[in-house]
């Protein structure tokens, strides 16, 4: 949380960006991309994300341990969705058939 | 070992196959943690009496900060040596989890506070399970309510018992008699009460039980009631025309419309018929309706019995491994 | 020669206790001090609570025969047992008192970062405690502290939806304790006071800070979902909508698992202290025993499926869970390794804080240990959900995290109250709290093995006399825990006056008087050392 | 013009020693917080993982009920509200206690617009019988699946939405402050901390506009 103050013409910037990245989400989730879907829809919602935690909340001037907490955040939600997942997503693998 | 002296046992019976290999992993564990613990103690205590505070030795001479090296091998060697347990018991945990091809299968329902099984040759039994000596018994277990868990622990074996799905375990009984069966997952008020009896029989007398309380076989039943729902009107043996064909189809991959593989198991035969516009094949439309509500656990269990017991009459090419068998050449539409 | 830098005991220095005595001061204090002996009260009064439901369900297993009445109430006592042990006593106990009394103190600073924020925790528990004795008044509820659905939410007909808000809200306390200390640690030490020169309770309350602040809401919105269920009658965990109930065993013990590591970490950083000072001699591998705390809050949160092994979870992720749950023992055994290590070429004395520590290396090492038969998977179908897990998490959460906290209590008991607790009453104590928990939770590894399942009201005969061995445990334990209760108090008005640093300790919390003013020191001390050197004694100096 | 009357100068509180170190323990303090903020909203996305994957057909057939225009627009407004908040920080870096206001309430308003609009979105899917439980009178396919997905529709964005309410809340109590002439050039660390708060409950509308209205 430096002090530093970020001119209106960066926020401005931020602003338009975040726009066309909404608008850009919607039109490409018109096209069909199948199992790509997903993956792009998320790529854009994390491209958004930095755009707000480093320039609308100062990320990029805070002091490092400020974009750890961020980090360590990201990192424990993803032990949380890749531990479930890992369950559900082998469930099919070594299936107890029998006659 | 067994207590017999102390008038109560310190050991739990062994009968089965498992349950010897269980045992080796057991003892293996125990002499492994023993030792460590003892070390520890014995060090604990050897150091606290001969390095106690007297006259003279208010303060430890040597004031050692540590030692990388000691560090680093007390983490390096425990991480090996956690090795061996843990391979050991991953391996029986797969070869409990996968039965073998001639497994006799009995079905088991958990309800609220009694086991319910269900032989292929129709016979029922509460609360006591009537198994023979010598061959792998596979149960597919589900559950009407509550999660439960099915825990014998002769045979060193637990599985839990989930409502809207099939779990299932096997085991191989070595020893005859009768055997502790519990609930081992906390089900509401008589979850101590809900219990009952294993007995391992030798196959003569397990023969000669099941002629007894033999009655209308299970995929008999689900014959009837396959009838009975109108299944026959889309699923027939002689057009694909509506619907896909059952014959042959359990054990088999299946590709659905969003291009998954999936293996046609009890489960898959269960959810096609509670919600069925979950997974739709490649090629036919989602128009079965559900029967969620109209057909009992019971009922389920027997028409999977039923599907599962149409084997294909002649000895069919097996289909090359990941190719579905049921291409969707036939026409779209209904 | 230790450089003594006594505080002159001025005869009636103002100190903390003596700045406010109306009730108003103490309920509206924000000095960490007495919010740390506001939560040592309310966590006693719980601990009661909790040891009266063991003590009639031990009473209950005296027979084999658990009749119908039996099972409804048993079913109640074990989960209230469970409920308020795990969050009313084990969880707050070492960070919310002894952590909330000396980590501004070890730090150097004259309070916690969010003072009102701290005091409004207590509050926050008091009001889940509320929750949980309304509960327990009006009729109890029989899901176990583990709240399975679909039971939980649909079979259940006890007061499952004020036991869940309880808990819910009582997850806040333990998230703000935790942020508090989170912050504290980072931006309040005192000049000169580096990291690696913190002294370990401080590591370990740091690490248990982390797992604290970044499990609790996981726990907080599971029990949401479970009170929205039962409410509104629909849910996610419900089969006939398509649900899993596994799904919230997932999200119940990504954080139940973590949490066993708050209620020990703690008590580990306790044991980190006691050793060094009372051998007198540096605690061996320093850097190896902070950096241990900081493995074991994060390797906690990748073993959770070890819970599920049976529960019908995929054989590939059981494998994963079972390998992961290996990697997390190995710093508990750096720990106890080190511990013992440091013992080697000391001065050991045995006041009562050193029994208990060394109590704790011996049953908790006998609980981790066991715990390597959990983390194998086949020995694991065996014995899950019998008393053998029972006995594993007794050993170590009575074994380990009591033992601890009853080794802090009297460890920082002088500088508490100013005033010293019978010696030889508090090593009889600790013998015979010892001697009890070892009769009580020993056999019950051997029924675990037997096959004796877990809440059990009644079981068949060959399991008797093992239980009747076990209850009779039970009572001397309680004996056991009688006799601190009563000394301590005892010793508030009768105890002998305790100088500023009556253990010879070098943290900084020894170098202010006992009991320490109300901002805890004079002048902000400069710290010049690390811990534990009893060459050059106290980390800082009063010249600061 | 300098709009900086020192109101009065503000003493550090007493635990901290200087008002640099009470501005890095609050700003410290917020982001543990937001931590806690996400893994309580991350236990929600592992249940709309799950059941994403194991009912995907049910998830799409949902995710036709949703009105795509309103969620883009609200989008749209959360990130204007966004923007607004970084002015206002802006501003009370800069000490313009007028600009601060300003920005402020359009902050607060642009939340309630969003507010208005997910109401209207709600009273949509209760009119088509699309809310779970008792209101639930929706006949067609994957009935079951499709409760758990609105279930989770309304469960998360309700989440929000009241994350948002009490975004709105204190936003309206920075605005009294600053009309007290509170804030100044050297101490504003209330509305850095708030504005901190308030980008968290964009980023996580972020995430939910996509998974719900835009899936494949």
């Amino acid at each position: 949380m430096a002090d530093r103050v970020i001119p209106t013409r960066t926020n401005l910037m931020v602003l338009i960006g975040l726009l066309a990245l909404t608008l850009a989400t919607t039109l490409i989730a018109r096209v069909d991309l199948g199992a790509w879907h997903l993956p792009v829809a998320l790529a854009i919602a994390a491209a958004k994300t930095l755009l707000i935690t480093l320039y609308f909340m100062h990320l990029r001037w805070s002091p490092g341990l400020l974009g750890l907490m961020a980090l360590g955040a990201v990192l424990w939600l993803a032990i949380l969705l890749g531990g479930s997942m890992d369950d559900y997503a082998t469930r099919v693998w070594l299936l107890p058939l029998g006659r | 070992m067994n207590g017999q002296g102390l008038g109560f046992p310190l050991f739990p019976p062994r009968a089965s196959a498992l349950a010897d290999r269980v045992d080796a992993l057991f003892f293996f564990l125990l002499a492994l943690t023993g030792i460590v613990t003892l070390i520890v103690a014995t060090l604990v205590i050897v150091f606290a009496v001969r390095y106690r505070q007297r006259p003279g030795r208010v303060i430890a001479p040597s004031q050692t900060a540590g030692s990388t090296l000691l560090e680093l091998a007390w983490t390096i060697v425990p991480g090996l040596l956690f090795v061996v347990p843990f391979v050991w018991g991953a391996r029986l945990y797969v070869d409990a989890a996968v039965p073998p091809p001639n497994a006799l299968t009995i079905t088991a329902i958990g309800k609220q506070w009694m086991w319910k099984f269900q032989h292929q040759g129709g016979q029922r039994e509460i609360d006591s399970l009537h198994v023979p000596l010598g061959r792998p018994v596979r149960l597919l277990l589900t559950s009407e309510d509550v999660i439960h868990s099915l825990y014998i622990p002769a045979f060193r074996m637990k599985q839990d018992v989930l409502p809207g799905r099939y779990t299932t375990v096997w085991f191989q009984a070595d020893r005859a008699g009768d055997f502790h069966l519990f609930c081992s997952e906390f089900c509401g008020t008589a979850h101590s009460r809900m219990g009952g009896q294993v007995t391992v029989m030798q196959p003569e007398a397990y023969e000669r039980w099941l002629a007894l309380g033999a009655s209308e076989s299970l995929a008999s039943r689900g014959a009837k009631l396959f009838q009975q729902l109108g299944c026959n009107t889309c699923h027939r043996g002689d057009s694909l025309q509506r619907a896909p064909g059952l014959v042959g189809l359990y054990g088999r991959p299946v590709q659905l419309t969003d291009g998954r593989i999936v293996t046609a198991d009890e489960d898959y035969l269960r959810e096609s018929i509670v919600e069925p516009a979950s997974k739709i094949v490649l090629g036919w439309q989602p128009i079965m309706p559900s029967f969620k509500g109209r057909v009992t656990d019971d009922e389920l269990l027997q028409l999977v019995a039923y599907i599962r017991s149409l084997e294909p009459p002649a000895p069919e090419p097996f289909a090359p491994e990941g190719q579905p068998l049921f291409p969707a050449q036939r026409r779209q539409g209904g | 020669m230790i450089v003594a830098t006594v505080a002159l005991e001025r005869p009636h220095e103002e100190t903390y206790l003596s700045v406010g005595t109306t009730a108003r001061s103490w309920l509206l204090t924000t000095d960490h001090k007495r919010i740390g002996i506001l939560y040592m009260v309310s966590i006693t009064l719980m601990f009661l609570v909790g040891g009266v439901a063991a003590t009639f369900m031990r009473i209950t297993l005296l027979s084999p025969g658990g009749g119908v009445v039996a099972m409804e109430t048993y079913n109640k006592l074990f989960t209230i047992h469970g409920v308020i042990m795990v969050w009313f006593f084990l969880i707050p106990s070492i960070p919310s008192v002894l952590g909330n009394f000396v980590l501004p103190m070890m730090l150097g600073a004259r309070d916690v970062a969010f003072p009102r924020l701290n005091l409004a925790s207590w509050y926050i528990f008091v009001a889940g405690s509320l929750f949980l004795l309304w509960t327990v008044v009006t009729g109890g509820v029989d899901t176990g502290w583990t709240f399975y659905t679909p039971y939980s939410t649909q079979y259940a007909t006890s007061h499952v939806v004020s036991t869940t808000l309880g808990v819910f809200i009582v997850g806040f306390s333990s998230i703000l304790t935790g942020l508090n200390f989170i912050v504290t640690t980072h931006r309040m030490r005192a000049p000169g006071l580096t990291w690696f020169r913190l002294p370990l309770f401080v590591w370990s309350l740091y690490a248990t800070s982390l797992i604290l602040v970044l499990a609790t809401p996981v726990l907080g919105i599971t029990l949401i979902l479970v009170t929205l269920e039962r409410w509104l009658g629909i849910g996610i965990f419900d089969p006939a909508l398509g649900g899993d109930p596994l799904l919230f065993q997932h999200l119940f013990w990504f954080y139940s698992h973590p949490a066993v590591y708050i209620m020990i970490l703690p008590g580990m950083g306790v044991i980190s202290e006691l050793i060094p000072t009372f051998s007198r001699k540096r605690l061996f591998g320093y850097t190896f025993v902070a950096g241990a705390s900081i493995a074991i809050a994060v390797l906690g949160f990748l073993v959770w499926g070890h819970h599920m092994f049976t529960a019908g979870m995929s054989t590939h992720a059981a494998l994963v869970f079972s390998m992961l749950s290996y990697l997390v023992a190995i710093p508990s055994a750096i720990k106890v390794f080190n511990w013992t290590a440091t013992l080697y070429r000391g001065a050991v004395s045995f006041e009562t804080p050193m029994l208990y520590a060394i109590g704790f290396i011996g049953l908790f090492t006998t609980g981790g240990m066991t715990g390597l038969f959990l983390a194998s998977l086949a020995v694991d179908v065996h014995v899950t959900d019998t008393y053998f897990v029972i006995a594993h998490f007794h050993y170590i959460m009575v074994g380990g995290m009591v033992t601890a906290y009853m080794g802090g209590l009297h460890y920082w008991w002088p500088k508490i109250s100013g005033r010293m607790y019978p010696e030889n009453l508090g090593r009889l104590a600790a013998m015979t709290i010892f001697l009890g928990f070892n009769l009580t939770f020993f056999p019950q590894y051997i029924l675990g093995y037997l096959g004796m399942p877990r809440r059990y009201a009644g079981y068949p005969p060959e399991f008797h006399v093992l239980n009747v061995l076990s209850t009779a445990g039970a009572s001397i334990l309680a004996v056991g825990y009688a006799l601190p209760l009563a000394y301590l108090l005892w010793s508030l008005r009768y105890g002998e006056r305790a100088s500023a640093n009556p253990w010879g300790g070098t943290t900084l919390e020894w170098t202010t008087s006992s009991p320490p003013p109300e901002h805890n020191f004079a002048h902000t001390p400069i710290v010049t050392h690390g811990p534990y050197d009893y060459v050059r004694g106290p980390q800082g100096d009063q010249r600061g | 013009m300098a709009d900086i009357r020192v109101a009065y100068r503000h003493a550090p509180a007493p635990q901290f020693d200087d008002l640099v170190q009470q501005r890095e323990a609050a700003a410290l303090g917020m982001w543990v917080f937001l931590v806690t903020e996400v893994m309580l909203f991350g236990g929600l996305f592992t249940v709309y993982t799950v059941y994403r994957w194991l009912h995907h057909p049910a998830f799409v057939e949902g995710s036709r009920h949703m009105a795509l225009v309103a969620g883009a627009v609200n989008t749209a407004v959360l990130i204007a509200s966004s923007f607004t908040m970084a002015q206002a920080v802006q501003r009370a870096q800069r000490g313009l206690r007028r600009g601060l206001l300003g920005f402020l309430a359009s902050t607060a308003l642009l939340g309630v617009v969003f507010l208005g609009l997910k109401a209207y979105e709600y009273w949509s899917h209760y009119a088509e019988g699309l809310v779970p439980g008792a209101l639930w009178t929706y006949a067609g396919q994957h009935s079951g699946p499709l409760q758990a997905f609105f279930f989770l529709y309304f469960a998360m964005t309700g989440l929000h939405a009241v994350h948002l309410t009490v975004g709105i809340g204190l936003v309206t109590g920075l605005i009294v402050l600053a009309r007290r002439r509170r804030f100044t050039a050297a101490y504003h660390t209330p509305v850095e901390v708030i504005g901190l708060y308030w980008h968290l409950i964009d980023v996580i509308w972020v995430f939910l506009f996509p998974l719900f209205y835009l899936i494949g």
